[in-house]
């Protein structure tokens, strides 16, 4: 079989396959920001991101910052409401890879089961519920464009300032790391009544939500 | 001249540019060199491909591990020894260097005879991101390979059920490259973008739905010392990714701009949604027994053989494994749950509008996903990487290279993990083409109604079985000890059954069933 | 009996409720009709009855008090978890008072199930298809299950929690008919009456959690007794209001609770509404066991009051049982005839805890709650035989056609008038109880009043000796020492001892209580008179005289599976009252009422050693119930007409009582219309006066521009002017555009002013560093 | 090159901003709920990482960040089922169109 | 989108019956949707416009047409026998019945008398093909099910008995073969020997069948109580065959009116029973999806029988009648039915003395079948659409003619 035949039969897009660059990049990223044990010496496995201070933490940490900030950029540049979801899908999976980098594992993981996992489709699911054309635009005034961008701006500057100003080194220091068991140890009883009062809100939410997207009334 | 209406642009063939060209001759070449060879031998070249890497992981096993032990920790007594970090900026920081690691290597027969050479092929090994580096590489290679041999695999498994033979042309021995040749197929196939779709996100769809299943490889143990990344959430994580899979689909289904797709999208959110639920709950049960959500972790306490698996240990857990695999099933949209991609109702789901190489990618994602929830299933419940013999019978092997690889073949390794995934698979295959589909309406009944209530009970129950067993009540281990052997026993009887089966059809195999009319037929 | 063996019975039976609960739930519906009810029945009830049989004959015959002291100190607690620094054990109350309440509640539970099975046959699924047969039970079984945890609760959180859960039952089951518009009204009406009242529970809660720093029971209890004498934590604190110290409010805010569950005054306006619901609840929940749960939370929390607070208890509780026995008397419904008896009893309780008769209150609430659960299934039999009617007017002679109805009516009406021959020391129920309260309060108002207690001051010391000095009190008192010590053993006689309290001397005691006002003790003994005379009229205008409605009384009938619980509930109001349940509160009261600043008094008249200074008041009391009789007989004897004569007479008596004092019509006038109105005056300054600035500034300029157009030069000044006029309309429009009614312009507001606070920061501090910062360091430790 | 508290501080502060900017300008009522989430995750980064660098082991703020993260799903599950509401009424989740108590 | 989607929503009102769309009935996004022509369970060329709200089909409207070839014209102007390879292009699936109608009803019309020999093959080849039609029926209906396998198996049966008809007549699907005045050639020889053969392997097979996916839970939960046709409404919308005796009545042209002496043979018309009794699982409703499956079930053990029966006492003889060269129709009318596995396929002929019918008309079961599908597919899942379109098991071809 010759080229020009190969050529003849598949009109386009052998190109195309490159699209699989970002998704490269997305894969090193998470590849990288995973996590290394380290057995403590009480055999509970305590884990931290990679080693503080490292060049790899630093490259990451800028790695996964930037695709935060751009996909929340995103976010609230998009006209488009699924584009907006699928951009806040990733600043929250994005997240997710911050998570690891600060060694809260769990809290990262459950980011993504409940949050990038359930939220997100409760989200989706109201758009396509909700839409008759997800392009509808619903434009708000120029003004209110604008004084949004100003006050956000503003509040920006004005929290980078903060930042700038603060005195962290006056603060308690940093930890090693932390285990699943450590959070849920304190989670069943320092945080027990919050706990408890978390899980009778989502009850109610449950039947809440129910009963309002219900469809017989 | 009448124009066709069509409802996409019909657009100029595109040349190919000199890279494709390129490749495209190489595979040529390449094909044009190996066909001969590999129609001569196929069912050998295949099997000892497999041995091959087989041997492959094994050997690059033993050589981590050599350098672990070895020279790292011999390096650690030496003056001015700092760990490898492999930073740029500090040359201190680059490790033994080659002349050190000859120096330390003098010491090993085994490496001893080889030339000075090889202190440079172990000069990277010593540091992190290198092995990254390789076992990325192989579990990219693997998560590759997976789902085009499950494929394979189901197209034959589906063949024998129906009565037919599957693929068995391609590559010669029994099609065995029939997958390969599908996915070259597929890469050349025309790749449309239907008008009115929402193009970016079209493309986008694909990859969203095949990194999640790529990334669950990277927490993924295949036995004690095969894993990227040892996390100590290791189950979380990957229910999580595995879980954000869906909003692939979804975009898919969306972008589509199809309603068959919407439906596929909408049916699969809806189910995905539902039954992590049960799957996490059920997921729950033997995290709450064992006390960890490591995987590695929950694995290690299994190594006891048959009876100390998990799935045996009490009847909570048994019946979490059942749950876990029906779930399981609905979540990764396997049958009788393949309501999104129903090909009698929706056409194909959220697929209808993809082809070539795109298409694929979402076949790639449900392979090495079903893949991933086995090979999950193998290790919370059915022991993971250990025999169904105790791994204490191996301790008198002692530490040589034939002990390593009695122990990895007969006790704990890789082998058996893959092993006992694969045969879920098979389970999971065997399930597909026997069974009907079921309704939505009954998809989510049999997970609101049934399966997460049994769930809650279970987690409910497992927690008071473990808080029992903290007793250390002497009548209550031996009603332990007597759940493990009456459950194990089950199991027993349902592989025993299993194989007898298997065994009572492979010897009334016929060869064609169709064959009765055929040949003595006048005028044919 | 192995360790925490009660205990395990006891949390049996509170789980098997739940258990039911579960069931009926998710098996309700396949199970239909009868079974639904006979589960509810027997996992319900049935098995913590056979429990609680159990602990109570354990208990009480087979424990010396001894061990029984033992078993309390040692019950079961299980660290559950920490609210910051305080500790939250999950645990079982274990005492006399616990067994008796757990004996009566299920007791009374059970019979009250088994009649409902047939009650409710007829008045679920038919009356509406919403209401279903096996909901019903399923909501029984939650209660029970409420009810009887809330009994065994040590823990005033949990304590809380059940109380949270029986309204919540309450309020089901009153809402049963929801589909009705006045039954969910009246459920809404009790849900939210009762939310006023645990809005008042949770302010003592946090109260005793933050300054006593505990929300076990027993622990609270110690704390207090500890930071009184030391005068710390909460007796430290100068904080006053009307007069009241904190750890009153506290004691109030604790009451408060009690208030809106056992329906007292100013709250009790949802107990009589409550009777839309299905009968058996009204008879079990409104009238016998939750109704009375304020009392026992009273009892239970007895330790951590002072006197004013029992002083507003006392005074609550007599207004209560005053007044609700006056709207009693002109009732006409006989299930409202019923409640405002119960709201009236309640009082007599509340009233009798306020004045320190512990032990009778809760001897009255366990009478009462036989009584009165007896009662209402009778009026639930009436009900249910005429066909759902409830106009007393219609009814009467029903005592052909249901003969066991009527006098085990009659029983209970006897057993509430507080029947009894006072010489023979003979007597139903309420006879021992209602007497005891009474007289509690006369000791309380009259002997105390007069100072006779004085001389109690010389023998703080030598208690142990002062016993004859007592014997000259017609009433014995008894303050219990701590930790229910036997007294027995101490001083040959439970009913003859004074004992100063261990922590607290008698004299402090005496010292910081104030006589009771002379005016309650005698509305207390007025409304003793009253009780009989509306509860014979109840009885007489249904069962007695002449048939009034034909049409009822010919479909009047009795349902054999109902009349059952009534016999045996009759038979409880005859026996199992003064010699069971007596007993038992007195056994409890000694390590219950171990309190710094009161005390409890023992005044059980109808000892062999009752003086004859006080046998006045026995008599009098005692034939309280002849009196009342003989009117309501005078009056009722030939129907209505003798009685409407006097109603038309004291109209204006009438109207007040008929209408219940207006209170309802009160709250809707200051806190609905008020609400409306507060709501309108803000609109209405919203609309008026803010935007009429704008407006006027507006008008004005233009006003001002255009006359300056006519006489200045038109072409020169106008465009200035016009300007002028334009941009202040603009101004305007713009502020008055500044409430758009959209709530995300308001966060950007939000956010821009946290911007500029911010920046305002920033730049103020910036030789100091951001103090932000130092406050973080401030709070680590 | 160290990474700080204030690296991930500002990364939650762009968030917020953004969340700000969306919850301030979007007019379908998705989008913001969108903003919402954006916003309440960026509070969540901060928690993680005033623990992380700061909490001395004491886990407060990843206890905190998992409870926003459930609060989040509940908020998420009823704002979505008010605006499914919303929509069957009024046919549209435009918010400003949504004014019938306006007085 | 594609092309018909955005036809059909430029054009809604005529497909949205808006007066039935309840005032303040809270709907969410009510969707038109095709479902066909190129659908994979519609089987052919149907197309179903379903309107759609979420899961639930509020509507189904079943548009035919896309396989119109004016079947019925070309008749016209063809002679009889010119005229039988038309008809087996209708019912493709059944087309020695189809052949057999046609060649009836012709005969009726001319008083050919159709020698023994020729009518026992016709029973023969009737009932044979009969099965063959009810293999793909249910295969297909798995399929619409979602179970894959099963019809694999019965087409591994039907390409058996397609070898045989192949060895009968040459072949495989549009065969011709049964001809006005008999059949078109005697049987080859063994052909006998190896069809008694085949049945005695087939017998055991419909067993397999049933326990593949008559029996299977799931296919049973999925299809009974689904689709459920009322015995009124059955006969109102005139439906036959399977869809009739799935409603339970025993109506059965073979034994009302015997063609081809039928009336010799020994067979039951098998109806449909509700669930619980017997074999047939609980929650079958007499009337839905199962019933009528299942009576294809049925009738082909029938159809086994009446082969046996036939194949036993097959006479010896001619297999064609006289005088069928340049045979004039007379001046008259017929209308012949017979009992297609379908249903009721009829056809009325109309002689004007040429050699060529002045009028065909045929009376096809699935088209009439067809017409259940809208009442059928009101309020039903989406799922619940194929199910019920596959029980009523039509041929477009015939359908469309």
């Amino acid at each position: 079989m010759s080229i020009d035949r190969v050529n003849q039969l598949s009109s386009t897009c052998v190109r195309r396959r490159f699209a699989l660059a970002p998704a490269l990049l997305v894969l090193g990223v998470t590849l990288l920001c995973g996590t290394r044990a380290m057995a403590s010496s009480g055999g509970e496995v305590v884990t931290t991101a990679a080693e503080p201070g490292s060049l790899l933490e630093v490259v990451l940490f800028y790695a996964v910052a930037t695709m935060t900030i751009v996909s929340s950029v995103a976010v609230c540049m998009s006209k488009n409401i699924v584009r907006m979801a699928l951009w806040l899908f990733m600043t929250l999976a994005s997240v997710s890879f911050l998570y690891f980098l600060l060694a809260a594992n769990f809290l990262a993981s459950i980011q993504l089961v409940v949050y990038a996992g359930g939220t997100l489709v409760l989200l989706v699911f109201g758009v396509m519920l909700t839409n008759k054309s997800p392009w509808a635009r619903y434009t708000p005034g120029k003004l209110e464009l604008v004084g949004a961008a100003a006050v956000c701006s503003v509040l920006l500057v004005a929290l980078w300032l903060v930042f700038l100003r603060a005195e962290w080194s006056r603060l308690p220091g940093a930890f090693a790391g932390t285990s699943v068991a450590d959070l849920g140890r304190s989670l069943l009883s320092v945080y027990v009544v919050p706990f408890e009062v978390a899980g009778v809100l989502l009850m109610i939410v449950m039947v809440g939500a129910a009963h309002l997207a219900r469809q017989d009334k | 001249m009448t124009q066709f209406s069509v409802p996409w642009q019909p657009r100029p063939a595109h040349p190919y540019g000199m890279a494709s060209r390129a490749v495209i001759a190489l595979a040529q070449s390449v094909y044009g060199f190996a066909a001969p060879i590999v129609s001569r031998f196929p069912g050998a070249i295949l099997i000892s491909a497999v041995i091959a890497t087989c041997v492959g992981v094994w050997m690059h096993s033993v050589l981590f591990g050599w350098v672990d032990t070895q020279l790292i920790q011999a390096a650690v007594t030496l003056p001015d020894y700092t760990p490898p970090a492999l930073s740029l900026l500090s040359p201190s920081t680059w490790g033994l260097t080659p002349s050190v690691i000859h120096a330390l290597r003098v010491d090993e027969t085994v490496a001893a005879s080889v030339a000075g050479l090889l202190d440079y092929v172990l000069w990277p090994v010593q540091f992190w991101i290198v092995r990254d580096v390789v076992g990325l590489g192989a579990l990219f290679g693997l998560f590759n390979v997976i789902p085009v041999y499950v494929i394979w695999w189901e197209r034959k498994v589906a063949g024998r059920i129906q009565s037919r033979l599957g693929p068995m042309r391609v590559g010669g021995w029994h099609g065995w490259a029939q997958s390969p040749a599908d996915g070259i197929k597929l890469i050349l196939k025309e790749d449309l973008v239907p008008a009115g779709a929402d193009g970016p996100l079209f493309r986008l769809a694909p990859y969203l739905t095949i990194i999640p299943s790529l990334l669950a490889f990277l927490a993924l143990p295949f036995g004690a010392t095969y894993v990227l990344r040892e996390l100590d959430v290791a189950l979380v994580f990957i229910l999580g990714v595995l879980g954000a899979e869906v909003v692939g689909v979804i975009l898919a289904g969306w972008a589509s701009n199809n309603k068959w797709s919407v439906y596929g999208a909408m049916r699969e959110a809806c189910q995905m949604i539902s039954y992590e639920i049960p799957m996490g709950m059920a997921l729950l049960v033997p995290v709450i027994c064992v006390g960890t959500l490591s995987l590695s972790g929950i694995a290690d306490v299994q190594q006891g053989g048959w009876f100390s698996w998990i799935a045996f240990s009490n009847p909570f857990c048994f019946a979490a494994f059942v749950c876990y695999f029906i779930a399981s099933l609905a979540s990764l949209k396997r049958a009788p749950f393949d309501l999104p991609e129903a090909e009698s109702e929706l056409v194909a789901g959220f697929v209808t509008e993809y082809s070539g190489f795109r298409w694929s990618l979402f076949f790639f994602a449900e392979y090495a996903a079903m893949f991933v929830i086995c090979a999950i299933a193998s290790i919370v419940f059915l022991g993971g990487w250990h025999s169904p013999l105790p791994a204490s019978w191996g301790g008198g092997l002692g530490d040589g290279l034939l002990a390593r690889g009695l122990t990895g073949l007969l006790f704990s390794g890789p082998i058996w993990l893959m092993f006992k995934s694969v045969f879920l698979l098979y389970v999971q295959l065997w399930l597909r083409w026997t069974l009907p589909r079921i309704r939505i309406d009954q998809v989510l009944y049999s997970c609101i109604q049934v399966l997460l209530p049994l769930t809650m009970v279970l987690v409910f129950g497992a927690t008071v079985w473990t808080w029992a067993s903290t007793g250390h009540n002497a009548l209550w281990s031996t009603v332990e000890a007597a759940t493990r052997i009456i459950l194990g026993s089950i199991g027993l009887v349902f592989i025993g059954g299993f194989i007898a089966i298997a065994g009572y059809g492979f010897y009334h195999r016929r060869r064609m069933v169709g064959n009765l009319v055929q040949d003595v037929m006048p005028g044919s | 009996m192995g360790e925490h063996t009660y205990e395990i019975l006891l949390a049996a039976a509170v789980a098997s409720p739940l258990v039911s609960f579960w069931l009926l739930v998710f098996f309700g519906p396949r199970l239909g009709k009868p079974k639904a009810g006979w589960v509810g029945v027997l996992l319900g009830m049935g098995v913590p009855l056979i429990m609680g049989t159990i602990v109570m004959i354990g208990w009480w015959f087979f424990e010396d008090e001894a061990s029984r002291a033992a078993l309390t100190e040692h019950a079961f607690r299980w660290k559950w978890a920490n609210l910051g620094a305080v500790a939250v054990d999950i645990g079982v109350k274990l005492d006399s008072l616990t067994v008796a309440m757990f004996f009566m509640v299920t007791f009374i539970a059970f019979w009250i199930f088994v009649f409902s099975v047939g009650y409710m046959k007829g008045h679920s699924d038919e009356v509406s298809g919403q209401c279903k047969y096996w909901r019903f039970f399923a909501y029984l079984s939650l209660f029970g299950f409420a009810m009887l945890g809330l009994v065994l609760s040590s823990n005033l959180l949990f304590l809380f929690i059940f109380w949270e859960l029986v309204g919540l039952c309450s309020y089901l089951l009153i809402g049963f008919y929801f589909d009705k518009a006045f039954a969910s009204k009246a459920a809404m009406k009790a849900f939210i009456t009762n939310r006023v009242g645990d809005f008042g529970f949770l302010i003592g809660l946090m109260l005793v959690y933050f300054h006593l720093g505990t929300l076990d029971l027993d622990q609270a209890a110690t704390r207090f007794a500890e930071q009184y004498a030391s005068g710390t934590g909460i007796f430290a604190s100068g904080f006053t209001m009307f007069g009241w110290s904190l750890a009153t409010i506290m004691g109030v805010g604790l009451f408060c609770g009690a208030m809106g569950k056992s329906a007292q005054f100013p709250l009790h306006v949802w107990l009589p509404d409550a009777m839309a619901g299905p009968t058996p609840v009204s008879a079990l929940i409104h009238a016998a066991t939750m109704v009375a749960a304020g009392v026992y939370l009273v009892a239970r929390v007895y330790r951590l009051m002072t006197p004013d607070a029992l002083m507003f208890i006392s005074t609550i509780g007599c207004l209560t049982l005053t007044l609700m026995a006056l709207i009693a008397m002109v009732q006409v419904d006989i299930k409202k005839c019923l409640a405002y008896s119960t709201l009236s009893q309640l009082g007599y309780m509340i009233f009798g805890m306020g004045c320190g008769a512990w032990v009778a209150a809760l001897f009255h609430l366990v009478t009462h709650a036989f009584f009165k659960a007896m009662l209402f299934l009778g009026s639930g039999q009436v009900i249910e035989g005429c066909h759902h009617e409830q106009d007393m007017r219609k009814m009467g002679g029903l005592r052909h056609k249901m003969p066991f109805t009527c006098w085990t009516f009659f029983v209970g009406v006897l057993a509430i008038s507080g029947a009894g021959i006072p010489a023979m020391h003979i007597g139903l129920g309420g006879y021992f109880s209602k007497d005891e309260i009474l007289a509690v309060a006369y000791t309380r108002s009259y002997v105390w009043g007069e100072g006779d207690f004085s001389k109690h001051e010389a023998h703080e010391g030598e208690h142990h000796s002062s016993t004859s000095t007592v014997h000259d009190v017609p009433v014995q008192l008894a303050a219990y020492q701590e930790h229910g010590e036997p007294e027995h053993a101490d001083h040959g006689g439970a009913h003859e001892s004074v004992d100063a309290h261990s922590s607290a001397p008698l004299a402090l005691i005496f010292e910081h209580t104030k006589p009771l006002p002379k005016w309650m003790f005698w509305l207390a003994i007025i409304t003793a008179y009253i009780t009989p005379f509306y509860m014979m009229r109840c009885w007489w205008l249904t069962f007695m005289g002449k048939p009034r409605d034909e049409h009822v009384h010919e479909h009047a009938h009795e349902t054999p599976m109902m009349f059952i619980p009534l016999v045996v509930l009759a038979i409880g109001t005859v026996f199992a009252s003064y010699y069971l349940f007596r007993p038992l509160m007195a056994d409890a009261a000694g390590a219950a009422t171990a309190a710094p600043m009161v005390m409890a008094i023992d005044g059980d008249v109808h000892t062999p050693a009752i003086t004859s200074a006080h046998s006045w008041l026995v008599y009098g009391v005692g034939f309280a119930f002849v009196a009342g009789f003989a009117l309501a007989y005078l009056i009722y004897r030939d129907g209505l007409a003798v009685g409407d004569r006097i109603k038309q007479r004291l109209w204006p008596l009438h109207t007040l009582l008929v209408n219940k004092y207006y209170i309802d019509e009160l709250y809707e006038l200051v806190w609905v219309k008020g609400c409306v109105l507060l709501a309108k005056t803000a609109g209405f300054f919203d609309k008026w006066v803010v935007d009429l600035i704008f407006n006027l500034a507006a008008a004005i300029t233009e006003r001002l521009a255009s006359f300056s157009g006519m006489i200045v030069d038109k072409h020169g000044v106008d465009g200035v002017v016009n300007g002028i006029a334009q941009t202040s309309m603009d101004v305007a429009g713009v502020a008055s555009s500044a409430q758009t009614g959209r709530i995300r312009n308001y966060v950007l507001v939000t956010a821009a002013v946290a911007a500029v606070v911010l920046i305002c920061l920033v730049w103020f501090g910036t030789n100091s560093g951001y103090s932000g910062a130092r406050s973080f360091s401030a709070l680590s430790p | 090159m160290t990474i700080g508290v204030t690296h991930f501080l500002v990364v939650g502060a762009v968030m917020f901003c953004c969340g700000l900017y969306t919850m301030s300008t979007k007019r379908n009522a998705i989008g913001i709920l969108i903003g919402v989430e954006l916003v309440l995750n960026s509070s969540a980064l901060n928690l993680v990482a005033f623990d992380r660098y700061m909490g001395a082991g004491r886990l407060d703020g990843q206890i905190m960040a998992l409870f926003i993260i459930v609060l989040a799903a509940a908020e998420a599950a009823l704002a979505v089922g008010i605006c499914i509401n919303v929509y069957r009424n009024l046919a549209t989740v435009d918010v400003d169109k949504a004014t019938q108590l306006r007085g | 989108m594609t092309m018909a989607d955005t036809v059909l929503e430029s054009a809604p009102d005529l497909l949205v019956d808006t007066d039935r769309v309840e005032q303040g009935d809270l709907r969410t996004e009510e969707m038109l949707v095709n479902m066909g022509p190129q659908h994979p369970s519609t089987h052919g060329v149907l197309r179903v416009v379903l309107r759609t709200d979420g899961e639930m089909v509020l509507e189904a409207i079943p548009h035919i047409g896309y396989l119109h070839r004016c079947a019925e014209k070309i008749g016209e102007s063809l002679a009889p026998y010119q005229y039988i390879p038309y008809t087996d292009r209708m019912d493709y699936l059944a087309g020695m019945n189809n052949n057999q109608a046609f060649a009836i009803a012709v005969e009726r019309l001319c008083g050919l008398e159709v020698p023994a020999r020729a009518q026992a093959i016709r029973v023969v080849f009737a009932e044979f093909n009969r099965i063959a039609s009810h293999l793909v029926s249910l295969g297909t209906y798995g399929l619409d099910m979602g179970a894959f396998t099963p019809f694999l198996y019965c087409f591994r049966e039907r390409e058996m008995i397609l070898d045989l008809f192949e060895a009968a007549c040459g072949a495989r699907l549009t065969y011709s073969y049964i001809t006005v005045g008999g059949i078109h050639e005697d049987l080859p020889a063994g052909w006998v020997e190896r069809c008694l053969e085949f049945l005695d392997y087939f017998e055991p097979k419909i067993d397999d069948y049933n326990n593949l996916l008559s029996f299977n839970h799931i296919f049973v939960k999925r299809t009974a109580g689904v689709g459920v046709v009322s015995v009124d409404e059955a006969i109102a919308y005139g439906l036959t065959g399977p869809p009739l005796r799935g409603s339970g009545i025993r109506w059965d042209l073979r034994k009302v009116l015997p063609y081809d002496g039928y009336e010799m043979y020994d067979f039951d018309v098998p109806i449909a029973r509700s669930g619980g009794t017997d074999e047939i699982p609980h929650g079958v409703v007499v009337g839905d999806c199962w019933s009528r499956y299942y009576v294809r079930v049925l009738e082909m053990t029938q159809s086994v029988r009446i082969m046996r029966q036939a194949l036993a006492n097959l006479p010896d003889g001619d297999t064609e009648a006289k005088k069928i060269k340049n045979l004039k129709l007379p001046d008259d009318e017929v209308y012949v039915g017979i009992e297609n596995p379908r249903g009721q396929l009829g056809f009325y002929v109309r002689g004007d003395g040429s050699t060529i019918p002045s009028r065909v008309k045929a009376r096809g079961p699935s088209f009439c079948n067809l017409s259940i599908t809208t009442p059928l597919c009101r309020n039903v899942m989406l799922a619940d659409v194929p199910a019920i379109i596959g029980s009523i098991d039509v041929v477009m071809g015939e359908v469309d003619r």
